[in-house]
């Protein structure tokens, strides 16, 4: 039932929404649009896994399984994630990252 | 051109202006809402290669949970009205090099490969009851412990997020 | 198992007992407990040492220890003594001695003050009595690193940056050192068989000359900035005036003489040939060392200063004997490095006392303190005619050695340095004389000197104690002289054989 | 033979009176310690005496008919090398014996003056003590047994008077001379160390028998040309002139002594008139035969010794501070007894030189000696040293009076006192070297007479001067010492000392040359007439000739200025171009090196520690460029 779009279309696609957000990451000072940014690398990724899955090895789960499984530590990454925002922004009144430096040297 | 070749372009072409105004908009909550575009097109794409139940999963959960999570916390940490501050040209120069070097990289890479293009015969919709079998068994392609272990980190997340964000006494 | 690890074990015990102590004035009293009877512990070994080489024992170390520490790199903890090492235990025992009662006064952490210090004698006694350069090494890490808390915590003025300098350059040093010691353990198996760090055994063996070439610059620059080898001495005019008055005496007074006593015992000794070509760039410096030092003291106006300058000085003329390679030169090293460890150590006693009375270092703000110090100031000018070689004193026969000495060689170079360096004595003069006329002459300039007073009982002790080391030595240094130059029989075996390979 | 190890004694007393009064002495009272350190000395004088006696008359002479010359005690002090090593011990010859007497006598005198004389005064014992230390110090330098011992007791000496003449040390002046003296001497004493070192090595001994002896390894070794056209063993000699020359006050490092008479007067008798500054001619007499084997070593000591004496002559004619005429007039007198060494041979009749110093050095002693205890009297009776403050003092004082001007006519060379006879034989031995030096020591002679009654008459005639408190005579533990050096002085001359002492050892017979003596009375009255003339009664002779001479007057009254030079070497060029540079290159050139590399080290770490900004994006920028860098490489760049 699926044909015609050839596997490096969606490889294309990953790669460059992973580079977004790599530029993202590096970029933006607000702790919550880093976290963003990581979730588009995420997602580009899951992406990957599930052209990979579908188009190389049909009979196969195991890129459908791997993608479950990261967008199941992304939650659990961004819950935590959060936490540690919101606890930081009720010490210094601010999540710029740039801010964060306290621990250098 | 395909129905399917036509989809994925409407797709990844939401996926890749979405993605780029998420890493530049100046406005956060609207960056969370290009996030939001950005998600949805993925589980389009998911929809497109016949993976309902993920495309399912990623809906209601990275949608529905996580995004949802994220504009609680900018609703908490951030004035609505604020502009963020444009990131100055030595951030965004070396970063911008970096992203394009490597996406250009990665795009030869990948173009001057040559993948085996087997056409995919037959119905393969994934059965749900596939999937809740092999998530639960221990026999090969099982994935019984990665479950557990997720199911663990999940919950030891929750733990830590809910003692990480209760307020101090101090 | 021999006598001599009571060096170790007495500093060790010492250091566990202070601990116990519950308050300060026990602290104190186990303090001099232990480091009287390391004196006597000392004085027994110098006359149990001599009572055997009356008997004959001409062994070149006596009381040998052997044990394995580490096999695989066939490192041995290996002490022994000879006449040399012999008279340095006696003169690091003495200094301790004082350095202990000179200190009685500080306040801050005792508990730890004189832990510092005596952990830092016991290394200075190991480096002694080691003959293993592994050993040997360890002692002197053992020896310069308890310096780093001791000016650092206790000292005055810009004591971490002082502090610091003195540690990076003696450890600069002692890196060198560890290069060459490896160096030399890498070539101690010319015919195959171990390797070995045992220095008597090194010394048995012939090393390449070009290995000996490589390595005596590493090892006798890197003891040389220990021993104030000019232009690696500026360590010591920071280091000494920022520390306190015992760490001064024992930095001056013992550990510069490791520097000394290494340049001769390894890098001389064990590298004759390379000593022969070489030495004549070190002798140039050591030469200007002794002029220099002198020069730049007469100068300075802070006490300590004065006295850290003529350490360069006195300690160039240390690294000068040696270099001269005769017996007779380098008996007076050995001399001028006890003479001046002890009239270095009452200097700097002195002058703490004097700084704990007046609270100011600087000659112009003091003077006639003879009126109301009267012991001290006695005690200061016995140092001072001590330090410029009046006879009678220590100093005098150190530097008589040294020059007869130097002068028994035949060449025009070797003399002229000689004359260089003996011209030292007239600045030294020059300065010590300053010093006395402004500092304890003439009348009282500050009126609030009127009410200082004079020396308590355990200053009388640590100066009485100095004095009698110096004068004993003044007055009949010939025991010690030939105890010495008996100890340097095997080191000039080498030389005198490394001469005509040469030529 | 006698068995003369009880000579050790004689250096063991002082020692032991110095080590008891230095560290007991402030248990005592003053008086206990002044009495105990002179009965000391008169145990150690009467020891003295009975040596002398004993070697000259009662020990019996070598088989040539020389008096003996041998160690009476010896032992080992200090092994230096195989041949050289330094010994303890007393050596006996005559000239050794004659000093013993000489430095005892006057010792003895002083301290018993010193008993009054310091009376009162704030460290009594420590004057005694120190006092001690200078006769033990002096009596081990004149019977040493080889040179180290020599100048070992050397240094010694000159750290007592080092000592004694900062006695009263609250005292700027008194501060700064000592430390001049010592400074001045130490550099004197480099080049006796320089040429004991070269001799040494020369001759691989230090003992003087071996050395003196007639089959001398300092004969031949070391004579060949080596530096500047001078063979090494008159280099060495030289240099060892040198310290006499410091010790002994000789031009150009005389500058110490006058400003020594801050000192204690009866120091000044003892150590700067009598005994210490006389060590340089003993020196030279005592390595007499080496000096005769080097001429022109020789040649330097008669020349110095003659400048010097007229130079110091000059200069006392016009000093007013009464002690620093005497001074002078002792470098003027030394410079003599140098002169004389170098005008004279080895051996009999050649030596008179030699005879006639030793002579001199004798008598001088005596009488000068009595000159300074005298002047002590009378600064000790009106509190100045200015001659111009004194006056008609004659009839306050009369045992001063008297001692005084014996000892006045016996510098004058006024027979028959003692200097007289010294004077002539010097006078003698010098016509026969050379007529010119001959004339220079007649007009010494003559300059002599004439400052010495300058000052007698300034002081006890002249004006009549108002004192605020009636001068009186000294006690009796002063005049005595005066009244007892003043017989010596009158006697000492008669002593037939060529019976005695001579260069070789070997007595002669030496007459008064009639001719030599009557031109030297002669001038010697024209010298004391004309201070007569000027100043039996007040009057501006004086001035008017002092201004007759101009510049010449006015250079000899700053002493010509050699202080002034002095201290433009010493404080201009030494302290400013020397020292200071050499303390701003320590600080700044030198350290500032290793301050440089510690720096430089520091801003490299400052630098590198920059990379661990605490900036996350710039650790991921970091991260992804290098893995980015990383996959380029093996990808593209590494395909092999």
């Amino acid at each position: 039932m699926f044909e015609g779009v050839p596997l490096q279309w969606f490889l294309v696609t990953g790669t460059i929404m992973f580079f977004v957000g790599i530029y993202g990451f590096l970029v933006r000072k607000n702790l919550i649009t880093i976290l963003m940014s990581i979730e588009l690398i995420l997602n580009s990724v899951n992406i990957n896994f599930v052209a990979f899955n579908k188009i190389l090895y049909p009979g196969h789960l195991e890129g459908m399984f791997f993608t479950i499984f990261v967008i199941a530590v992304a939650a659990a990454e961004t819950s935590v994630a959060i936490a540690i925002i919101i606890n930081i922004y009720r010490r210094i009144v601010n999540i710029d990252v740039e801010k964060m430096n306290e621990m250098k040297y | 051109m395909t129905t399917n070749q036509l989809m994925f372009v409407i797709f990844s072409a939401v996926i890749i202006i979405f993605s780029i105004l998420t890493v530049t908009s100046r406005r956060i909550l609207r960056a969370a809402t290009y996030l939001l575009f950005v998600l949805v097109a993925t589980a389009g794409l998911y929809f497109l290669l016949q993976f309902n139940f993920l495309a399912a999963i990623q809906l209601t959960l990275y949608v529905g949970g996580i995004v949802v999570l994220i504009i609680f916390s900018i609703l908490l940490t951030s004035h609505l009205g604020d502009k963020l501050e444009a990131p100055g040209w030595k951030k965004t120069v070396p970063a911008l090099f970096v992203a394009v070097f490597g996406a250009v990289m990665c795009t030869i890479t990948i173009l001057q490969y040559n993948f085996p293009m087997e056409v995919i015969t037959g119905s393969d919709r994934t059965k749900i009851r596939e999937i809740s079998y092999s998530l639960v068994s221990t026999e090969k392609f099982g994935y019984a412990l990665p479950f557990e272990v997720i199911s663990i980190l999940l919950l030891a997340s929750m733990i830590g997020a809910i003692i990480l964000a209760k307020k101090r006494k101090d | 198992m021999s006598f001599l690890t009571l060096f170790i074990i007495i500093p060790l015990l010492t250091i566990v007992g202070i601990l116990l102590c519950k308050n300060h004035l026990q602290v104190k009293w186990v303090a001099v407990v232990g480091m009287s009877l390391q004196l006597i512990t000392a004085i027994v070994l110098i006359l149990v040492f001599l009572a055997e080489r009356r008997a004959g024992n001409m062994a070149e170390v006596l009381f040998v220890q052997d044990n394995i520490w580490y096999e695989t790199l066939n490192i041995h903890f290996y002490i022994g003594v000879d006449g040399v090492s012999v008279a340095m235990i006696g003169l690091t025992a003495l200094v301790v001695f004082a350095g202990i009662f000179a200190s009685w006064d500080i306040v801050d952490l005792p508990r730890e003050f004189f832990t510092s210090l005596i952990l830092l004698a016991s290394g200075v006694f190991g480096f002694f009595i080691s003959l293993d350069l592994f050993t040997m090494f360890l002692f002197y890490e053992l020896a310069v690193i308890p310096m780093y808390l001791l000016i650092g915590i206790w000292g005055s003025g810009p004591r971490h940056y002082s502090a610091m300098k003195l540690t990076l350059m003696l450890m600069g040093g002692s890196a060198l050192i560890l290069l060459g010691m490896v160096g030399l353990y890498v070539n101690s198996a010319p015919g195959g068989g171990p390797l070995t760090f045992n220095l008597i055994q090194i010394s048995k063996i012939h090393i390449s000359i070009e290995s000996q070439r490589f390595l005596f610059p590493f090892l006798f620059v890197g003891f040389g900035v220990l021993g104030a080898l000019f232009p690696f001495h500026t360590w010591s005019p920071d280091g000494h005036a920022s520390a306190p008055t015992a760490v001064s005496m024992l930095h001056a007074g013992v550990l510069m003489k490791l520097g000394g006593y290494g340049c001769y015992r390894v890098a001389v000794f064990l590298l004759p040939e390379a000593a022969h070509q070489m030495g004549w760039i070190f002798l140039i410096l050591a030469t200007i060392g002794v002029i220099y030092g002198a020069f730049g003291a007469l100068w300075q106006k802070d006490l300590k200063y004065i006295n850290a300058y003529s350490s360069v000085s006195h300690c160039s003329l240390v690294l000068f004997a040696i270099l001269m390679f005769n017996q007779t030169a380098l008996t007076g090293a050995i001399i001028q490095m006890i003479s001046h460890g002890i009239m270095t150590a009452l200097f700097f006693a002195l002058i703490g006392m004097i700084y704990g009375r007046t609270h100011t270092r600087y000659i112009n703000e003091m003077g006639g303190l003879m009126k109301v110090m009267p012991f001290l100031a006695v005690a200061y000018v016995i140092a001072g005619l001590a330090s410029l070689g009046l006879p009678g004193f220590s100093g005098f026969v150190a530097e008589m050695t040294i020059f007869v000495g130097a002068f028994q060689n035949a060449d025009v170079f070797h003399r002229v340095c000689t004359i260089i360096a003996a011209s030292s004595i007239v600045v030294t003069a020059v300065y010590i004389l300053r010093v006395i006329g402004i500092l304890l002459l003439g009348k009282i300039r500050n009126p609030a000197y009127e009410l200082i007073t004079d020396a308590k009982w355990h200053d009388k002790i640590s100066v009485v104690a100095l004095i009698f080391g110096i004068t004993l030595i003044g007055l009949a240094p010939l025991w010690l002289s030939d105890m010495i130059s008996q100890g340097l029989g095997p080191i000039m075996q080498k030389l005198l054989a490394a001469a005509p390979i040469l030529n | 033979m006698i068995d003369f190890s009880f000579t050790a004694l004689i250096l063991l007393i002082p020692l032991f009176m110095f080590v008891v009064l230095g560290l007991f002495g402030n248990r005592f009272k003053p008086l206990v310690s002044g009495i105990a350190g002179t009965t000391g000395l008169f145990v150690m004088w009467v020891l003295s005496l009975i040596t002398a006696y004993m070697y000259f008359f009662v020990l019996e002479k070598a088989v040539d008919g020389t008096f003996q010359k041998f160690l009476a005690v010896n032992m080992r002090w200090l092994t230096l090398t195989d041949k050289l090593h330094i010994d303890m011990g007393v050596l006996l010859d005559p000239i050794s014996v004659m000093m013993l007497i000489v430095i005892t006598t006057v010792s003895f005198m002083a301290n018993l003056y010193s008993i009054g004389y310091m009376k009162g005064e704030k460290g009594y014992m420590r004057f005694f003590s120190f006092l001690s230390l200078f006769s033990f110090s002096m009596l081990g330098l004149v019977v040493a047994t080889n040179i180290f011992q020599m100048y070992i007791f050397w240094e010694l000496v000159g750290v007592s008077s080092y000592l004694l003449i900062g006695f009263y040390y609250t005292k700027d002046a008194a501060v700064a001379a000592s430390k001049k003296a010592f400074i001045v001497t130490r550099f004197a004493d480099l080049g006796f160390l320089i040429g004991i070192l070269m001799l040494s090595y020369l001759t691989g001994t230090f003992d003087f028998i071996t050395l003196t002896g007639p089959d001398s390894p300092a004969f031949t070794s070391g004579q060949g040309v080596w530096f500047l056209g001078l063979s090494t063993m008159t280099w060495s000699m030289i240099f060892i002139f040198m310290g006499g020359a410091g010790k002994s006050a000789m031009f150009p490092l005389h500058i110490w002594l006058p400003d020594a008479m801050e000192g204690p007067t009866p120091v000044s008798a003892l150590i700067h008139a009598a005994t210490m500054v006389v060590a340089g001619v003993y020196l030279v007499a005592r390595l007499f035969p080496i000096y005769v084997s080097t001429p022109v070593a020789l040649d330097v000591v008669m020349y110095v010794g003659a400048f010097s004496s007229i130079f110091a002559a000059i200069i006392a004619c016009t000093q007013y501070d009464i002690k620093r005429v005497l001074a002078y007039s002792t470098m003027s007198q030394i410079g003599m007894m140098m002169f004389a060494l170098g005008i004279s041979g080895y051996g009999g009749h050649e030596g008179l030189g030699y005879m006639a110093s030793m002579f001199h050095l004798f008598n001088h002693a005596f009488f000068k000696a009595l000159l300074f205890l005298g002047a002590g009297a009378i600064i000790h009776s009106v509190h100045t040293n200015y001659m111009n403050e004194m006056g008609g003092l004659w009839k306050h004082l009369p045992i001063t009076h008297i001692t005084f001007l014996i000892a006045c006519l016996a510098i004058a060379g006024i027979p028959p006192l003692s200097g007289f006879f010294s004077k002539d034989e010097i006078l003698a031995a010098g016509l026969e070297k050379s007529t010119f030096l001959y004339l220079v020591m007649m007009i010494v002679s003559g300059l002599t007479a004439f400052y010495m009654f300058r000052l007698y008459f300034s002081i006890f005639w002249g004006k009549q001067t108002q004192y605020e408190h009636t001068p009186h005579e000294a006690p009796k533990t002063m005049t005595i010492p005066l009244l007892f050096l003043a017989v010596g002085a009158l006697l000492t001359g008669l002593i037939p000392f060529s019976n005695f002492v001579t260069s070789d050892r070997l007595p002669f017979v030496a007459h008064l040359e009639i001719w030599v003596a009557i031109p030297a009375v002669l001038i010697a009255l024209v010298g004391m007439v004309i201070a007569t003339l000027f100043y039996r009664k007040e009057n501006n002779l004086p001035e008017k000739v002092f201004l007759a001479l101009g510049g010449f007057s006015k250079a000899a009254y700053h002493k010509f200025y050699i202080d002034e030079l002095y201290l433009f070497i010493t404080k201009k060029i030494i302290f400013n171009y020397i020292s200071r540079p050499i303390a701003w290159f320590d600080r700044h050139i030198v350290d500032g090196t290793m301050n440089g590399i510690s720096f430089v080290t520091n801003e490299i770490s400052f630098r590198i520690r920059k990379f661990q900004s605490g900036q996350l994006q710039q650790y991921a920028l970091v991260f992804v460029s290098g893995a980015l860098f990383l996959a380029l490489i093996f990808i593209y760049l590494w395909t092999n």
